[in-house]
């Protein structure tokens, strides 16, 4: 699942930076979080079992487009169309979907058993044989397939209720991908030639919601009378208002006009919460690691003891205070969204992989690799050149920006100059991918299961040499031992061999730092329980509490009228 | 060195000379004859005075004369100078040779540059001055032009002069750089009565004595009785009369040249002969003729513009007198055929009827 | 006839260079716009050479040599074609536009206008009553009005009138339940939710109006004419418009269609501001998704709309000067 | 018929002395009279005209005195009675007779307005007066229909002369009319207004720094130097025997241009600063007659059958007795 | 804002030289200097006192703030009090320090940005102007195109494939779209200037085309020239605040624009900042506001008819 959900989770944590994000993701991603929101709807939030939503960003008005393969369709889509499973990102857990279970022959063939009676919202029945369409489907469209499937698998074949997946070679993580690949009706899809192009303006689906109402500014979904789980469906009626911007949406968030909405706001207790105590809530359950990523081709980020020096130098707590208005914590060092993923955590390494703020010992890493500083309290390697470095950040992210100032800030302490740079995103992300950059805020991790992070974030089969595009490490990280490690998960079937493998990396993350951690992304989630309760919480944490992506297919057969 | 001294150097001054001028403008499809085979020269000491009105072609002499512009046709040589061809580049060392005053003196300084600097410039620029020695010569000349006491007048600015002491510093810039020519463009229309004659008798003064030529340019006829050697008259371009001043004021032949004379403002004449005697071409032709549309109306300068802007194809086909149209003489045979100077050479005319017009009668054509 | 001529050539001839222009800028500048887009298509994983052509040719990326993609690029304008939108995909660019278009032009158009009018009447007033109470104050008033940028004046309405007094929608065209329709319903919601971003363009701009009126008209007080009209016993009203203002608004005409540019910039951030569905927003948003196709675009349309109305207003003046209509100076 | 008592005009500057430009000036404009008022540049003659017209700037110039016309004193109208009198009782033709046509408008338009200003008058009539204004100044019909930039410098100013004269003003005052005008141009308009005066029997007061121009055209003549009218005399006895030295030295510029010898006269010296007080007469420095009264005592006007003079060869210290 | 600088300049008068009325020249032999004339005029006055203000602000920034810029730990979000005048930000600095900084960038961007464009302006306008012909025909056209293109777009597209926006790539972006209306009216007034006659004096004197320009004609418009850079300033001013309230600035520095930046994406308004983002719209305001006012000044003292009383 190294696609589709490093994306989401690249969303749930960039998510965090303002407004910039576009809709060009796969199915069902955010345009960004801390965002952009529009319009009216008063009137909206009072009816009946109804929910209003502020996710659905127009810039400035909707396009009708309910395509789950295109960018930029609509966030509604993802109500409609529905995956094999669901997998919680927060805790990995697996819950059967439109597939009931899954079983694994050897490390090449998998097998899956779809669900009997479901019906497509046009009242044809769903069947073994739409699952099997749909990856075709993508081998049909290789531009559908951005999560690379069809590069590991051999061939997709349906016998009755189960469809049995073929690969080329071992690749047990890729259920992920598979399992939350939308499925599409093979009646309808079929005859579609041209799929990424299609505008997909009568979406049919098997999900909870069919379209009501379109405007430009504002559509409305209605609950599916056919729907096979109806029955824990209680919301009749969802409204997605255009967002508008920044302000403007988080004005109306705090003036009330949204039930569910999913920005950065600060100071949410007072913006938020204190507008209606009793009902508003938030939850911001970290998604995401943001990280100091740098160019290990270059020195001084060759040099281990001068990364370990900034993992001690760099005050996260200042940066989860400030930047992130003390909403996210410290990240760990061992690349694991905790506590989410504390089941993979390695019980060896200590205070669970933080490297306290501490800049004394960071200096004193520092004198002992031969680092000493000049009358100016510059930093001077050995050779006896003083140490500055850019630091990228696109532009417009405001939260890193800030991040990197607060770096920049405490790297001076060490008489290190870091230049912050805002570069376009565009920008930003070339200078990586070509080796051209010298360090950059990342964000990465809070996929459903560690590995895809750590593949694409260490393995060296994507290191390119610098001047090449690379599309994963950019970092280039390349480590023989690492490689072994990452190929041996990839063929564990067995949760007990894939946990060893995991310990392993976790201390090549812990003790090598191909990356400096800084802090967990959140997902943002603002909801007035007036209406609706049941929402996902710390305690109850069966889903991120996004509304966007998969997670509204659970959250939306989880919510109960307040009685 | 003093202004006696430049005198020593006559042979620095040289003739200015004027062969069959031709200048055609054409704007926007308008072909304009501003001037039509102009031939007259200014020999070295001697001032020439250009007389007409706007639209007669003297200031576009004057452009021709000083480089600014290049004739359509026709030669203009000052000295050594082939200044017809004269290439862009060479303006400025020409211009050493050649210098102008201005018909206003308050728009002709720099009013940010004191009467020293005015002066210093041109020395320094054209005679290679250095700026000590050319502080001096500019303090000579501000005696010479009589810009005295002069450390009075030295570092004030031209706000502070009067309208005569500028045009004399205007004058005094001149003769800076020594030239052979001097080209006043009607130096004191636009100055009082009562100074005119002052200014007037300085430029008189200083071409005795500097041995340049002095090519007057007005539409005063008195002005140029007083100090001019030869008058030229122009009309539309052509040369209608020239001649030695006083011969050309005196027995004025052209009926427009008599025009000129009978506009001078002359307070003695006008109470003793009454409106309705002598000569008044212009009310007589207003009267006559009905031409009354706007653009060939009697009015001159209605006149000038209508006439001499006249499409492409017909510029080279105008025959005729070009003062046809006003002239209360006017025969068949002014239509018909162009006058050419006619005449000695200290009094020519161009005009059919320029011996029999004093005594005749005015014809109704 | 000529002066009309002479104008239409030059509107083509700006819009050639402002096409041009369009076409040479994101080739100029380093970081292709297109690597930058599949530089962020492969976040999402590896890309194939397959794929990256799938890519290429999904968007639209321009192949072959400079000047065939000038011509392509050239034949695509001329069919309207100006490729589709990366933030809106997969719907042209064209159809984005269309949906945005009109609000910018009926909103900025109708106040800019109206702006100007009242600003232009409000300058002859105070130049009339030069020195006196109206005059000083508002010459003060307004030169700070004037200087406020936009979208901190709409910043500052929104926040008082739409969050703290609730008086206006916070943000939008219309009401979200409505769809655009040639309806009563319809309009009353529109004209609602544009008073505050047309009250923000007509406060901002009309001290431009006012100030540069009162200045021209001053001068123009100065003219013979105006002094031989008083000289004949001229009734005043007759001498302030007839006279003084007629002539004050020749040279103010040509100037308000040479800042109209700066007004429908300052508009276009009034716009970000409101979330207003016009052209200003969607170039925001075309800015910060680095949707370059929509970029391109909507300058382009910006700019032929400025200079269409500029046009429009050189005609104008040719109507209003005699001297320019019959063909006389200039 | 005119009567300017004691009319002193003082601009105030910001920066710098306040300059008096007219000083105590008496003048008499009888009906249909062509007066001519000339003087050098700066000496205040166009300044004595727009305060007559009451044109001058009121904010920048402080008027005292008293201008009668027809046992009105101008200076006390208030804005609404001025405005009714004004071009019916009194017009005036500007020196920038180029500018003085609203650009924007048809010539007969502004005519128009100065008529609908004070009357009211049918269309045709108004067309029909215009018209034969314009024949009265020589120019054509068509010339209605035309606009300012369409004429030629010396027909926007006989236009102008016609506007002045469009409703049967008593006095039109022509600053400087002629000034921009080429000398041929010139003297046929000047012809044509004097025809026009006789003919209309309207009064005149004619501003020009040209005497000999004046001297052509005025019945009767008024010198000024300095904000002061140094003499005033009808035409015919100025000619005769001008009495003040300035008048006489400016008679001297004017010569013969036909004559045998032509030598031209000017006046040495400037006009003195308007802005200081002025000790004895102003002409002193540069008079050819100073003696030491004229230095320190301002001399007093001295009358005679026709006008008077203000200078001390004809005052008891002067010693003269020679009548003026 | 533009709009305002466009109009007021063009109603300008050619400036003369000198008066020719002899009689306004009598009394004023001890003319005020231009500086002198320009305080007597009120709103100039006004003006004045309020840029010199912002200036010397400006320059005395760090010693009059009361705290460091990079000082980041106050207490967050909190509202104006007595130990933070205009309140703390989102991330803990004091806003009032940040204005106190924030002018130095935004005047001295408004500033460079105005010399370079005023720069480009005056070579533009003055050869177009002097030496007409082809000269002017291409630049003229040049100028004519450059200004009818709507400038922010302009800006905004340019910026847009900016790869980078410090300071200077918005100075440089601003100066590249802003030339062409200074350019066109000092072209214009140049051409006024070159027929008058001190001009071809000038070149009889032998004098070279360069110190024409430069020497001779530059001095009598320098009223002009400063009233037209004054104009451009007020642009850069108002257009880097909107570049960076776009986010197309760099937003690590701190300047006015990049205060509302920050303000508005840390939803100031929401909390209550009112001053955080109240306070340096104002300040741009009354910094573009003071330049307005002196050009008014300087228009009355170089135009006779605007004159004031």
């Amino acid at each position: 699942m190294k696609g589709a959900m490093k994306v989401f989770s690249l969303f749930l944590t960039a998510g965090i930076s303002a407004s910039v994000l576009t809709a060009c993701g796969t199915g069902g991603t955010p345009q960004g979080s801390h965002s952009t929101g529009n319009s009216t709807a008063t009137n909206n939030g009072s009816a009946g079992n109804s929910l209003v939503i502020g996710v659905d960003n127009g810039s400035p008005t909707f396009t009708d487009n309910f395509n789950p393969f295109g960018p930029g369709n609509r966030i509604g889509t993802s109500y409609i169309y529905e995956p094999l499973f669901f997998v919680n990102s927060i805790n990995g857990q697996v819950v059967p979907w439109l597939a009931t279970g899954y079983k694994w022959q050897g490390n090449k063939k998998l097998i899956l058993t779809i669900r009997n009676g479901v019906k497509w919202n046009d009242g044809q029945p769903f069947s073994a044989e739409d699952v099997a369409f749909t990856f075709a489907y993508l081998k049909q469209n290789p531009s559908l397939d951005w999560q690379g499937l069809w590069q590991v698998l051999q061939s997709v074949s349906v016998s009755g209720n189960q469809v049995t997946f073929n690969f080329k070679k071992p690749d047990v993580p890729a259920f992920y991908e598979i399992a939350s690949t939308v499925i599409v009706p093979k009646h309808i899809w079929s005859t579609i030639t041209n799929p990424v192009q299609g505008m997909n303006e009568h979406p049919v689906g098997t999900g909870p919601y069919v379209v009501g109402s379109f405007t430009p500014y504002q559509y409305t979904l209605k609950k599916n009378p056919n729907y096979w789980q109806a029955s824990k469906v209680a919301v009749d009626k969802i409204v997605f208002p255009v967002l508008g911007n920044n302000q403007t949406a988080a004005l109306k968030l705090s003036s009330g006009q949204w039930d569910w909405a999913t920005l950065f706001l600060p100071n949410v207790q007072q913006t938020f919460v204190s507008k209606d105590p009793q009902y508003n809530q938030y939850w911001f359950p970290p998604g995401g690691i943001i990280s100091l990523g740098m160019n290990l081709t270059k020195a001084p980020f060759n040099d281990i003891h001068f990364r370990e020096a900034m993992a001690y130098a760099i005050d996260k707590q200042k940066i989860a205070q400030q930047a992130e208005d003390g909403y996210v914590a410290v990240a760990s060092q061992v690349g694991l969204v905790l506590p989410g993923q504390k089941q993979w955590l390695n019980p060896s390494i200590p205070n669970q992989g933080v490297y306290a703020y501490n800049v004394q010992k960071a200096k004193q890493i520092l004198s002992q690799a031969g680092y000493h500083t000049n009358a100016q309290g510059q930093l001077l390697d050995s050779s006896g050149k003083t140490i500055s470095f850019n630091l990228e950040v696109p532009s417009g992210w405001t939260d890193w920006i800030q991040t990197a100032q607060i770096v920049q800030s405490s790297l001076k302490q060490l008489g290190i100059t870091v230049n912050v740079q805002t570069p376009q995103y565009g920008e930003y992300s070339q200078s990586q991918a070509t080796g051209q950059y010298d360090a950059a805020l990342m964000a990465y991790g809070g996929t459903a299961t560690p590995f895809t992070s750590y593949d694409t974030l260490l393995n060296s089969k994507y290191v390119m040499p610098v001047g090449k595009a690379a599309n994963a490490n950019v970092e280039r990280w390349s480590n023989p031992e690492t490689d072994q490690m990452l190929h041996s998960w990839v063929q564990a079937t067995d949760s007990q061999a894939q946990l060893q493998d995991a310990y392993k990396i976790e201390n090549v993350m812990y003790q090598q730092l191909p990356v400096v951690n800084l802090f967990y992304g959140a997902t943002w989630s603002e909801f007035s329980t007036k209406k609706f309760v049941g929402w996902p919480s710390a305690a109850n944490p069966y889903a991120p509490p996004a509304p966007y992506g998969q997670a509204p297919l659970m959250i939306m057969t989880h919510l109960q009228p307040r009685s | 060195m003093s202004l006696e001294a430049l005198q020593a150097h006559g042979s620095k001054t040289a003739r200015l000379e004027l062969r069959e001028v031709t200048k055609v403008y054409q704007k926007r499809r308008r072909t304009t004859v501003a001037l039509n085979r102009v031939s007259f020269s200014v020999d070295p000491g001697k001032i020439i005075a250009l007389v007409g009105e706007s639209g007669s072609g003297k200031t576009t002499i004057a452009r021709i004369v000083t480089g600014i512009e290049r004739p359509t046709s026709g030669t203009v040589q000052l000295g050594d100078w082939q200044v017809d061809t004269l290439p862009t580049r060479r303006l400025r060392e020409y211009r050493r040779f050649v210098q102008m005053v201005f018909q206003d003196p308050f728009s002709s300084l720099n009013p940010h540059n004191t009467v020293l600097q005015t002066l210093m410039r041109p020395l320094i620029n054209h005679r290679h001055y250095s700026f000590v020695s050319a502080r001096e010569q500019a303090f000579e000349i501000m005696n010479t032009v009589r810009l005295a006491p002069i450390e009075q007048f030295a570092n004030k600015k031209p706000h502070q002069l009067s309208g005569g002491q500028r045009q004399r510093l205007v004058i005094g810039r001149a003769i800076a750089p020594e030239p052979q020519l001097m080209v006043a463009d009607e130096p004191v229309s636009m100055l009082d009565v009562s100074i005119r004659a002052d200014v007037l008798y300085l430029i008189d003064e200083l071409r005795r004595r500097t041995g340049m030529s002095v090519l007057y340019i007005t539409h005063d006829l008195l002005s140029a009785r007083a100090v001019a050697d030869e008058v030229v008259v122009l009309y539309r371009g052509h040369v209608v009369e020239r001649g030695v001043a006083q011969e050309v004021i005196r027995h004025a032949e052209h009926p427009y040249t008599r025009i000129l004379i009978n506009a001078i403002p002359n307070p003695r004449r006008s109470q003793y002969q009454t409106t309705n005697q002598g000569l008044e071409p212009v009310q007589a032709m207003e009267e006559d003729s009905g031409l009354h549309s706007p653009h060939d109306f009697a009015e001159l300068d209605g006149a000038l513009k209508a006439v001499t802007t006249v499409p492409t194809l017909q510029t080279h086909a105008t025959v005729g007198c070009p003062f046809m149209q006003r002239c209360p003489y006017a025969t068949l045979q002014c239509v018909e055929q162009t006058p050419s100077l006619q005449g000695s050479m200290n009094h020519q005319v161009a005009c059919w009827h320029a011996c029999g017009c004093k005594g005749s009668e005015p014809n109704n054509v | 006839m000529k002066y009309f001529l002479r104008k239409a050539g030059f509107l083509i001839l700006t819009v050639w260079i402002a096409v041009t222009l369009n076409f040479i800028l994101p080739r100029l500048m380093p970081g292709n716009p297109a690597q930058a887009m599949m530089a962020k298509y492969a976040q999402q994983g590896p890309i194939s050479p397959s794929q990256e052509h799938a890519l290429a040719l999904m968007l639209g990326l321009p192949t072959g040599s400079l000047w065939s993609q000038y011509g392509q690029y050239l034949g695509n304008l001329l069919h309207g074609n100006f490729g589709i939108s990366y933030s809106f995909y997969p719907e042209p660019v064209i159809a984005v536009i269309a949906r945005a278009l009109p609000w910018t032009l009926t909103l900025i158009g109708l106040v800019t206008i109206l702006q100007f009018v009242v600003g232009t009447l409000l300058g002859v007033y105070a130049a009339w009553n030069r020195g006196k109470k109206f005059d000083s104050t508002a010459t003060v008033l307004f030169s700070f009005t004037s200087a406020f940028p936009y979208f901190w004046i709409a910043l500052a309405f929104i926040y008082l009138f739409s969050y703290m007094l609730h008086w206006f929608p916070l943000s939008g065209g219309f009401s979200g339940s409505l769809s655009p329709a040639w309806s009563g319903a319809f309009a009353g919601s529109a004209i609602y939710h544009s008073v505050l971003p047309a009250l923000t363009i007509f406060i901002t701009g009309i001290g431009g109006s006012l100030l540069g009126m009162r200045n021209n008209m001053i001068n123009t007080l100065g003219e013979d004419y105006i002094l031989l009209g008083k000289a004949a016993g001229l009734p005043e009203y007759v001498i302030a418009t007839r006279y003084a203002a007629r002539n004050a608004l020749l040279p103010i005409v040509t100037n308000f269609a040479m800042s109209l540019g700066y007004v429908v910039g300052g508009s276009l951030l009034m716009e970000t501001v409101f979330a207003y569905p016009g052209m200003g927003y969607l170039l925001a948003t075309a800015v910060s998704n680095q949707d370059y196709p929509l970029l391109q675009a909507l300058f382009l349309f910006i700019t032929v709309s400025v200079l269409l109305a500029n046009f429009v207003a050189d005609i104008l003046y040719g109507l209003l000067d005699p001297r320019v209509r019959k063909g006389g100076v200039r | 018929m005119l009567e300017v008592k004691d009319l002193w005009v003082t601009y105030k500057s910001r920066h710098g002395r306040p300059v008096t430009a007219v000083r105590g000036v008496q003048l008499t404009i009888p009906d249909n009279m062509f007066i001519g008022l000339v003087g050098e540049s700066g000496c205040g003659k166009s300044t004595l005209g727009f305060a007559i017209a009451r044109l001058l700037d009121g904010r920048r110039n402080e008027v005292t005195g008293s201008v009668v016309l027809n046992g009105v004193d101008l200076l006390k109208l208030d804005v609404r009675e001025l405005r009714a009198l004004r071009w019916k009782k009194l017009s005036v033709v500007l020196q920038g007779g180029m500018n003085a046509f609203n650009p924007v408008h048809k010539i007969q338009q502004q005519f128009m307005d100065a008529m609908r200003a004070h009357g009211n008058f049918t269309v045709a009539e108004m067309t029909e007066r215009i018209a034969d204004l314009l024949k009265q100044v020589q120019l054509d019909r068509e010339v209605m229909e035309m606009y300012p930039h369409e004429l030629s410098g010396g027909m926007k100013q006989r236009a102008a002369i016609a506007l002045s004269l469009v409703l049967d003003p008593e006095l039109v005052i022509l600053d400087e009319p002629t000034t921009a005008l080429d000398v041929v141009v010139q003297h046929a308009i000047v012809d044509m207004l004097k025809n026009l005066q006789r003919r209309l029997r309207f009064s005149v007061l004619f501003i020009s720094h040209d005497l000999g121009l004046v001297l052509e055209v005025a019945q009767r003549v008024v010198v000024m130097y300095a904000g002061e009218i140094v003499e005033e005399r009808t035409t015919a006895t100025l000619l005769q025997k001008a009495m003040h030295p300035y008048t006489q030295a400016l008679l001297d510029c004017y010569v013969d241009p036909q004559a045998e010898e032509v030598h031209l006269a000017g006046i040495p010296g400037t006009p003195p600063d308007l802005s200081l007080p002025l000790h004895g007469c102003a002409f002193a420095p540069r008079c050819a007659k100073v003696f030491a009264a004229c230095l320190n005592q301002t001399p007093g006007l001295t009358f005679g059958v026709d006008g008077f003079v203000q200078c001390h060869l004809y005052t008891p210290q002067g010693g003269t007795t020679d009548e003026p | 804002m533009e709009f305002l600088r466009r109009q007021a300049k063009l109603s300008s008068t050619p400036i003369e030289p000198v008066s020719r009325d002899s009689v306004s020249e009598q009394g004023m032999l001890k003319q005020p200097g231009f500086l002198a004339l320009l305080w007597e005029n009120r709103k100039a006055r006004m003006g004045i006192i309020i840029l010199t203000i912002f200036m010397l602000v400006a320059l005395v920034g760090p010693w009059l703030a009361p705290y460091s810029l990079s000082d980041t730990n106050f207490a967050l979000s909190h509202p104006p009090s007595a130990a933070h005048w205009l309140g703390t930000t989102q991330s803990g600095q004091d806003v009032l320090t940040q204005l106190i900084y924030g002018s130095r960038v935004s005047m001295f961007v408004g500033f460079v940005a105005g010399v370079l464009v005023i720069f480009i302006a005056l070579l533009v306008g003055f050869l177009a102007g002097y030496f007409g012909g082809w000269v002017d025909e291409v630049l003229s056209l040049a100028m004519n195109v450059m200004l009818v293109l709507p400038g922010l777009p302009l800006m905004i597209l340019i910026a847009a494939y900016m790869p980078s926006h410090g300071i200077w790539e918005i100075i440089l972006v601003m100066s590249i779209t802003g030339w062409a209306f200074g350019g066109r009216s000092l072209r214009a007034q140049m051409m006024t200037v070159v027929q008058q006659d001190y001009v071809v004096a000038a070149k009889f004197a032998g004098e070279r085309p360069l110190r024409i320009i430069f020497r001779e004609i530059m001095p009598n418009m320098l009223s002009y020239i400063i009233a037209n850079f004054f104009g451009a300033v007020i642009g850069a001013v108002l257009a880097e605040a909107g570049l960076e309230f776009l986010g197309l600035g760099n937003p690590s520095i701190t300047s006015w624009g990049t205060m509302i930046y920050w303000a508005q994406s840390s939803d100031a308004m929401l909390n209550g900042q009112w001053a955080w983002i109240l306070a340096p719209g104002l300040c741009i305001a009354l910094l573009a506001a003071s330049l307005t006012l002196v050009n008014f000044g300087i228009d009355a003292v170089a135009n006779p008819r605007l004159q004031e009383e």
